[in-house]
């Protein structure tokens, strides 16, 4: 069995669990302050410690969890619902003008820096959970309908499409019956890394202001809000860096172990 | 050692006193390179500038103010009447991008009687003249420099502009031609620091040697345990009061807005957001002022209270609110504490974190907003509630009569009266939720001296800052 | 003494054995042959002797090179000897090139890894060798400027540079069409002759081991099964292995008779340009003719074969008369009917014509079962059987080409090479069509499955009147399974006719060419005749 | 290999040209009125629209744009509303500090991940390999932001060896340069953790090619194979890696140069944006996008240089 996929897996359970568990129950309310409690360092009471605010961070880890996950999902179900498509459709008319401009257009959303982009749809639209999930969206659609047209391109030449071909079946139906399941390995591995980047880019985004608004609960934010107390209160921003940098670690390890099992090339050289 | 590097937050956006309303602009500027007819000193008193004595007529309406001789600009031009009438007659021209016009509306002529002398006249009496004069939006400007005076200032001031890095820091020089006596420092470097991590780590690492307006409070226990640095805390002019939109149902009812100041905790907000730093406040006045009142027993912490009061406006179920903040972390934690303690007496809030832009177009100009959270920095600033039209829309006939008095009252012992009338009208009508004044807090490397401890305006006044030894 | 010997080889790969008791001797100046079935380890055993068998591989015995053992011998030890003494040339000439090197730098390597040299010295003996081994182009070419048989020209150059006592080429000409394989083995022949160099040639096709080798070593599942002189083991096979492997190599199928009926396909003046790319900044793209005025008509149950080189149009053609690509000129029709309509492909006519590809492996969707696979070809028709006519359907299908019903609910990856080809074919029939294209169809397999395929489609033939085009470059497979044939060359039809009479009296310069380049078998009527 | 370089350049002028017409759209829309933020709480409606005229903002849309454009095609980017003097003189200022992060970040990542990928690669599964690739998992998973609040709290609070931020000016490079070394670290780890992985895996890929195999061959030991053989076709990817990254490490840094407090190109637009200052946004960012379709060329044309197999494409 592969040591990464394991890893990783549980990692990111983990987190998926606490971010379940907590719709039904965390340790405190994180929308009570308690501020005569704060800034308490991990201890018996709370075990993560307190923040600025006197909020248990064990509890606002598990919402922020929620809020990373959903934040991050969504936005590469977007990348996906589009980008895949896109992908699929260039592919099919590769080398016509709309092939073309599918690819063109998307060399441009990646010309532009994606956290200028981010800064200007917030300031555009305001900044919240929602536009985040666009501004980080956007920039999934370009790596998926890439990396989707990269592997139909080949599978475009395969015999067996031919062979469909021969048997009279459009473009779009051989698209969705023969290219689409022979790339979705592909696609889980590239959404489980698109999906580690969406939580560093809802973390980042967070951390300047410009993700979810209180009271929801970020990791960003809370990286943020700590920002000034590293000195004073060192656990406020090791906790939420650390629930950052594990939950993306195991996302990356789960994508390399899913890589591994699912990737066909690497499963020939195994056996 | 004669040189100094003060870090402020904000860089100005340019040099220009006269035409923006940033307060870094007055930072940096004011009475350092720009002098006006009158000017604040660390306390907050009008005391002479430029003009060094002045005589009002028996009606109020003419002053005539003697100038000092041998002033000269920066570039070695001679400041005289002329200049006071050009600057003056600039700033409340009818194209005039002065941001605080409104306070030469009263000016009816300005004439020049001799170049040591000029005589200004208002179309009535205004009480608040000469402390309109001392503001850094009514200081001196010579005609031959105006043009480029947003990228290279000059001024009268004690310190010439040298140099600005944009982005990081303004040099100023010591004017050796200075009318007025000589300040001790040669060069002065402001260095702009909005982060406060970054503002923490300059300051510990000793890359500046005093930080004005020291933007995160939870550090200073830090600094005050270190015997390298000294902390000054300070009051400034900024009442932060949570604004109330008045005439948005169902802020109108003032039982409502009177549920909202009791489920306030003022203590909470300023131990939470500001880590103890500042003045609970019962009304939009400064604490440190002569003439305030105190009016928190017209507002304590009462939720029960609270809640009752907005079961008997129909209430009892609560309601959903806007509250939209502006960037400065007194709003925004202030904010995440206010709407903890508003859910807790049913009111639910939606919190919309905007940029200053935003702000001044959604909650100032266009009034769409229940709440909001904000200093007003300028002083004396009271005024504002005598204007219908002001975001927080409060019209009350009452209030505005008083303020009318008040501005044709010249006799202090009557002013103070007023003054502490209007106070009161405003606390009883629960026009927005008073929270505290705003302190300043300055960290300084232990040997500094002759820093403003307080902030009467926005201002880091260096001609008396020295170095011990 | 001999060159090389290997004694007692015997591999394991992980826990699979992959060689046993492997014995093999080469002298210097000879040339062993070794052949056998796709998997039967001839291309481990020459990795063994170069000492670059995978990292888990656990090789037993002795490899004596030139007098000392290889698996014995530390790696820096033979990192001076390959090259040096042993040179060996790989199947694949398009990817054992480094692409972003020049060839003339590539065999210059050669000799600067082993001998203290300039590298001008080294440049010129690499451009000497390249003209030795006839390449008529300038060293500072890249890979990819040259054509298959050119770049295979470099590998031997890079490999006999320095003049190795052994050469080892595993596959050299399998890649490459016959002509161009006849000139790569007259090559090698010479430099072994010239350089009195040991050839270890490894290769599946037995006609080509009958032409040039010396000495003959058969494998099967990692056993040598017999080993001797050419002549003499043509003439006195032992093993029933061998047999049967020579059997499957002239395997001669039984058509029914084909009687004369009207004309089902016809083409006529075809033309077929690819794009290529634009000549300038803005110029119009540029075109290449890839079938240049090409006639022809296949009759209702005739066997048509189509041969020439690699890339002289073969497949282009088939995807014209398939209706998969549009044709600038010329019309195809197939009863009359023209394939295309305005743009569109004509589906009435489509049904009618079904294709077989070359590579049994790519030719499904692996996540498809076989049932699903097989029934494609349904979406031709207006009202496709359901429930139970369809599994009626399918179950014929399956069974027409000898494999059972139960087979249907299989993935593709439980079948073998052959198998799969049979399900092709399967896929091909189950619409009943007037015409099947077969593209290469018998390319990829051994010998003996190629057989068994071919015998299915001559038992197909019996049991319907069928018509098909038949491609190939294997000449002796087109000979035996087609009634006609055209001969292709650089997008042209040079010569058609009846096969017997193509191939017996050939008229055009190019069609003799190519059989004479096409190696073939000696008769070896007496030596498979059962014992 | 001309003809090459002029197609692309052809698709760099089509694309800029769409750039330039999509920034412009979306910064024209952001609400918030710039002259009212410029002048304040105080100011009478009239004074405002006294400023918009001054920055000619009560003109239409299509006029604003095409003087724009028509502006930065003779380099001239127009002047600042907020800071009142030429944006290109306020960008060259921000650039100067900008640029050489995002290089001296690049060289650090390169210098770090090339010999980590290659040493990773050569020694497959070897404990080398494992902990570099478990380093670099770390590497890829950190954020940056808060790896650079810890290198502050750590080398500028604790320690001592480097200032906590700001940036002294290029008067004295040894300065400048120590004070971009803590954030060209905090750019470049994640970045090398993400190349080095990159390297590796597609050396990985070269050692499994035929060519490969023919290079042993020919006697080359398995690290000189890999060495003269592998990395040169293996650069391929890793030169696309190191594309986007530059673009990255350009605009990325607006993160970085807001922990490290440097007066770079990424907190110009911050700034900028929160001051409405419009035509600063546009420009820097049509900067930021120009370059980047710029090293993407560049990418381009190195790829050519690396693979002949490109040369001759049009
Ligand atoms: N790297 C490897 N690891 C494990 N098994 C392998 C490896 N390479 C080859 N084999 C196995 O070793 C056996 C012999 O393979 P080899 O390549 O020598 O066959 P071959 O006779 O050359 O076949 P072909 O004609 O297809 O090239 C096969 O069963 C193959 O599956
Ligand atoms: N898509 C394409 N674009 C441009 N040229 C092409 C294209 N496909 C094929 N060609 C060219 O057309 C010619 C005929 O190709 P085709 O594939 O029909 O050859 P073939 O006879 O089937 O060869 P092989 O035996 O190798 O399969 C070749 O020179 C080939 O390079
Ligand atoms: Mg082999
Ligand atoms: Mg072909």
């Amino acid at each position: 069995m592969n040591r990464n996929l394991i890893i990783g897996a549980v990692l990111t359970l983990t987190f998926v669990a606490c971010a379940g568990l907590s719709f039904l129950w965390t340790p405190y309310d994180i929308e009570t302050l308690n501020i005569p409690a704060k800034l308490q360092p991990p201890g018996a009471a709370h075990l993560l410690g307190t923040d600025h605010f006197g909020r248990d961070i064990l509890s606002m880890i598990m919402m922020g969890a929620r809020t990373s996950i959903a934040v991050a999902v969504l936005a590469v179900g977007i990348g996906m619902c589009i980008g895949v498509p896109l992908g699929l459709l260039a592919a099919a008319r590769r080398g016509s003008l709309l092939d073309e401009a599918i690819m063109r257009g998307n060399d441009l959303i990646f010309a532009f820096p994606s956290l200028v982009i981010a800064i200007l749809i917030t300031a555009v639209f305001g900044a919240s959970a929602v536009n985040a999930i666009i501004a980080i969206g956007i920039f999934n659609v370009p790596v998926f309908a890439r990396l989707t047209r990269g592997a139909a391109l080949p599978l475009w030449q395969r015999d067996f499409i031919l062979a469909a071909r021969v048997c009279g079946k459009s473009a779009a139906r051989i698209s969705l019956e023969h290219i689409l399941p022979n790339i979705l390995n592909l696609m889980i591995v590239q959404g489980t890394i698109q999906f580690s980047l969406g939580i560093l880019a809802e973390a980042a985004l967070s951390y300047i202001g410009l993700g979810a608004q209180p009271p929801t609960a970020s990791w960003g934010r809370m990286l943020a809000d700590a920002q000034t107390l590293v000195s004073i209160a060192p656990h406020t921003a090791l906790v939420p860096g650390f629930a950052i940098l594990l939950m993306v670690l195991g996302l990356n390890l789960l994508g390399d172990g899913l890589r591994d099992r699912l990737d066909p090339r690497l499963r020939v050289l195994r056996t | 050692q004669d040189s100094i590097t003060v870090a402020i937050q904000l860089e100005p956006p340019n040099l220009d006193p006269t035409g923006g309303a940033a307060q870094a602009i007055d930072s940096v500027l004011y009475a350092n390179v720009f002098e006006g007819l009158t000017r604040f000193d660390a306390d907050g008193a009008i005391i002479p500038s430029l003009a060094q004595d002045w005589t009002i007529s028996e009606d109020g309406t003419v002053y005539s103010f003697n100038i000092a001789g041998g002033v000269t600009f920066h570039d070695g031009t001679t400041m005289d009447a002329e200049d006071v009438k050009f600057s003056l007659d600039r700033a409340r021209a009818a194209d005039s991008t002065n941001a605080q016009k409104g306070l030469f509306a009263g000016i009816t002529d300005i004439t020049v009687n001799t170049p040591l002398n000029v005589q200004i006249t208002l179309d009535q009496p205004n009480g608040n003249f000469l402390f309109n004069l001392a503001w850094g939006d009514a200081v001196i400007v010579a005609p031959e420099s105006i043009a480029d005076i947003a990228s290279n200032p000059v001024g009268t001031g004690p310190f010439r502009f040298t140099d600005w890095v944009q982005g990081d820091r303004i040099t100023l020089t010591r004017y050796d031609k200075y009318w007025g006596d000589t300040p001790a420092l040669e060069t002065a470097t402001f260095r702009f620091i909005a982060d406060p991590t970054a503002a923490f780590a300059a300051v510990m690492a000793e890359d500046v040697d005093a930080f004005v307006g020291f933007p995160a409070p939870e550090n200073l226990p830090q600094f005050q345990a270190d015997p390298r640095f000294q902390v000054l805390v300070g009051n400034t002019e900024g009442e932060t009061i949570l604004s109330i939109n008045n005439k948005m149902p169902p802020f109108n009812d003032m039982r409502v807005r009177q549920a909202v100041a009791l489920a306030v905790d003022r203590q909470a907000i300023i131990d939470g957001a500001m880590f103890g730093l500042g003045t609970p406040i019962g009304t939009h006045f400064a604490p440190h002022h002569p003439d305030y009142v105190d009016l928190l027993p017209n507002s304590p912490f009462d939720p029960a209270r609270a809640k009752a009061l907005l079961a008997e406006a129909g209430f009892a179920d609560g309601f959903t609110t806007t509250l939209k903040l502006p960037p400065p972390s007194y709003a925004r934690r202030g904010g995440e504490i206010i709407a903890a303690q508003l859910r807790a007496v049913g009111i639910e809030t939606e919190i919309t974190n905007l940029e200053w832009a935003q702000w001044i177009e959604e909650v100032f100009t266009n009034k769409d907003f229940g709440l909001s959270i904000v200093s007003h920095t300028e002083p004396m600033d009271i005024g504002i509630y005598a204007n219908p039209d002001y975001y927080f829309q409060y019209d009350s006939p009452a209030f505005q009569a008083v303020m009318e008095e008040l501005n044709a009252t010249t006799d202090p012992a009557g002013r103070s009266d007023l003054l502490v009338k209007a106070q009161t009208i405003i606390s009883d009508d629960y026009v927005n939720g008073y929270l505290f004044e705003l302190a300043v807090a300055t960290v300084a490397k232990a040997d500094l001296q002759g820093l403003w401890v307080n902030q009467p305006t926005a201002a880091v006044d260096l001609t008396g800052v020295s170095w011990s030894e | 003494m001999s060159l090389l010997s290997v004694e007692n080889l015997s591999l394991r790969i992980g826990k699979t054995p992959v060689l046993h008791d492997v014995d093999l001797t080469i002298a210097p100046g000879q040339i062993v042959a070794i052949t056998g079935e796709s998997g039967s380890g001839k291309s481990m055993t020459a990795l063994a002797i170069m000492g670059l068998l995978p990292d888990r591989a656990q090789p037993l015995g002795r490899v004596m090179l030139d007098g000392i053992d290889i698996l014995q011998t530390p790696e820096p030890a033979l990192c001076k000897m390959r090259g040096n003494t042993v040179g060996m040339v790989f199947q694949e000439p398009m990817s054992a090139l480094n692409p972003v090197m020049t060839i003339g730098a590539q065999v210059a390597e050669t000799v600067l890894v082993h001998e203290k040299v300039s590298r001008a010295a080294a440049q010129a003996r690499a451009a000497a060798m390249l003209t030795r081994v006839g390449l008529k182009v300038g060293p500072d070419r890249y890979p990819h400027e040259l054509s298959g048989g050119q770049r295979q020209r470099v590998v031997i150059a890079m490999a006999i540079v320095l003049r190795p006592k052994l050469l080892i080429a595993d596959e050299p000409t399998t890649a490459l069409d016959v002509t161009t394989q006849a000139r790569i083995l007259d090559l090698l022949r010479d430099l072994v002759r010239e350089f009195d160099m040991g050839l270890l040639l490894i290769t599946h096709d037995l006609a080509v081991v009958a032409d040039v080798a010396d000495r003959i070593a058969v494998m099967q599942k990692g056993r040598v099964v017999e080993a001797g002189e050419t002549a003499h083991l043509l003439a006195h096979m032992q093993h029933p292995y061998t047999r049967a492997l020579f059997t499957a190599s002239t395997h001669q199928v039984a058509l029914p008779a084909h009687r004369d009926q009207p004309v089902l396909l016809k083409g006529e003046n075809i033309l077929r340009d690819y794009p290529t790319a634009r000549q300038g900044l803005l110029g119009a793209p540029g075109s290449f003719r890839a079938l240049d005025d090409v006639s022809f008509h296949i009759n209702h149950g005739e066997r048509v074969g189509l041969v020439g080189e690699s890339g002289c149009g073969k497949s282009t053609l088939t995807r014209a008369i398939l209706g998969l690509d549009p044709i600038q000129g010329g019309s195809i029709t197939l009863e009359g009917q023209p394939v295309f309509t305005g743009k569109h492909p004509n589906r009435a006519v489509r049904r009618k014509m079904q294709v077989v590809f070359q590579d049994p492996y790519s030719s499904f969707n692996p996540r498809h079962r076989v049932d699903r696979l097989i029934t494609e070809p349904f979406h031709l028709l207006d009202t496709p059987p359901t429930g139970k006519k369809r599994d009626a359907a399918i179950a014929k299908a399956l069974h027409d080409v000898g494999l059972s019903p139960a087979d249907a609910q299989k993935y593709i990856h439980e079948f073998s090479g052959g198998q799969r080809q049979r399900i092709a074919i399967a896929r091909a029939l189950i619409v009943e069509p007037e015409l099947i294209v077969f593209d290469e169809a018998v390319s990829a397999l051994d010998v003996s499955v190629r057989a068994q395929v071919l015998d299915l489609i001559a038992d197909l033939c019996r049991a319907r009147p069928l018509a098909y085009l038949f491609i190939s470059h294997d000449l002796s497979v087109v000979r035996t399974i087609t009634d006609r044939v055209m001969v292709m060359q650089a997008g042209k039809i040079v010569e058609q006719g009846a096969t017997e009479q193509v191939f017996t009296a050939p008229q055009h310069p190019y069609t003799q060419s190519l059989i004479a380049a096409a190696p073939t078998l000696p008769e070896l009527s007496h030596a498979i005749d059962p014992l | 290999m001309i003809r090459y370089a002029l197609g692309r350049l052809v698709s760099l002028v089509i694309s800029l040209f769409v750039a330039s017409t999509v920034i412009f759209g979306v910064i024209e829309v952001i609400p918030g009125d710039p002259a009212a933020f410029m002048l304040g709480v105080n100011a009478r409606p009239d004074t405002i629209a006294a400023l918009r005229a001054e920055m000619g903002l009560d003109q239409p849309l299509v006029a604003r744009y095409a003087r724009w454009v028509a502006g930065m095609l003779q380099g001239d980017f127009g002047t600042s509303w907020t800071y009142k003097t030429p944006v290109a003189a306020l960008i060259s200022d921000r650039i100067w500090v900008s640029l050489p992060l995002a290089v001296y970040a690049l060289i650090l990542s390169t210098l770090i991940a090339f010999p980590a990928g290659i040493y990773a690669a050569s020694r497959r599964g070897s404990a080398g390999d494992v902990t570099i690739m478990g380093a670099t998992q770390l590497g890829v998973a950190i954020p940056n932001f808060w790896f650079a609040m810890i290198l502050v709290l750590i080398f500028a609070i604790k320690l001592r060896w480097f200032s906590a931020g700001g940036f002294p000016g290029w008067d004295s490079p040894l300065l400048a340069l120590k004070s971009l070394t803590l954030p060209a670290i905090a750019l470049a780890l994640p970045q090398a953790a993400i190349l080095a992985r990159v390297m590796r895996s597609s050396l990985l890929d070269m050692l499994g090619e035929d060519f490969m195999r023919t290079a042993r061959a020919k006697g080359l030991s398995r690290r000189q194979a890999l060495w003269k053989h592998a990395v040169r076709n293996a650069l391929i990817p890793v030169l696309t890696i190191i594309g986007l990254q530059f673009a990255f490490l350009l605009a990325g840094g607006i993160i970085i140069e807001q922990v490290f407090f440097l007066p770079g190109l990424g907190r110009l637009i911050f700034q900028s944006i929160s001051a409405r200052d419009l035509i600063v946004v546009e420009s820097v960012v049509m900067l930021l996008v120009f370059t980047v379709i710029l090293v993407n060329f560049a990418v381009d044309l190195a790829y050519a240089l690396v693979d002949p197999r490109l040369r001759r494409r049009v």
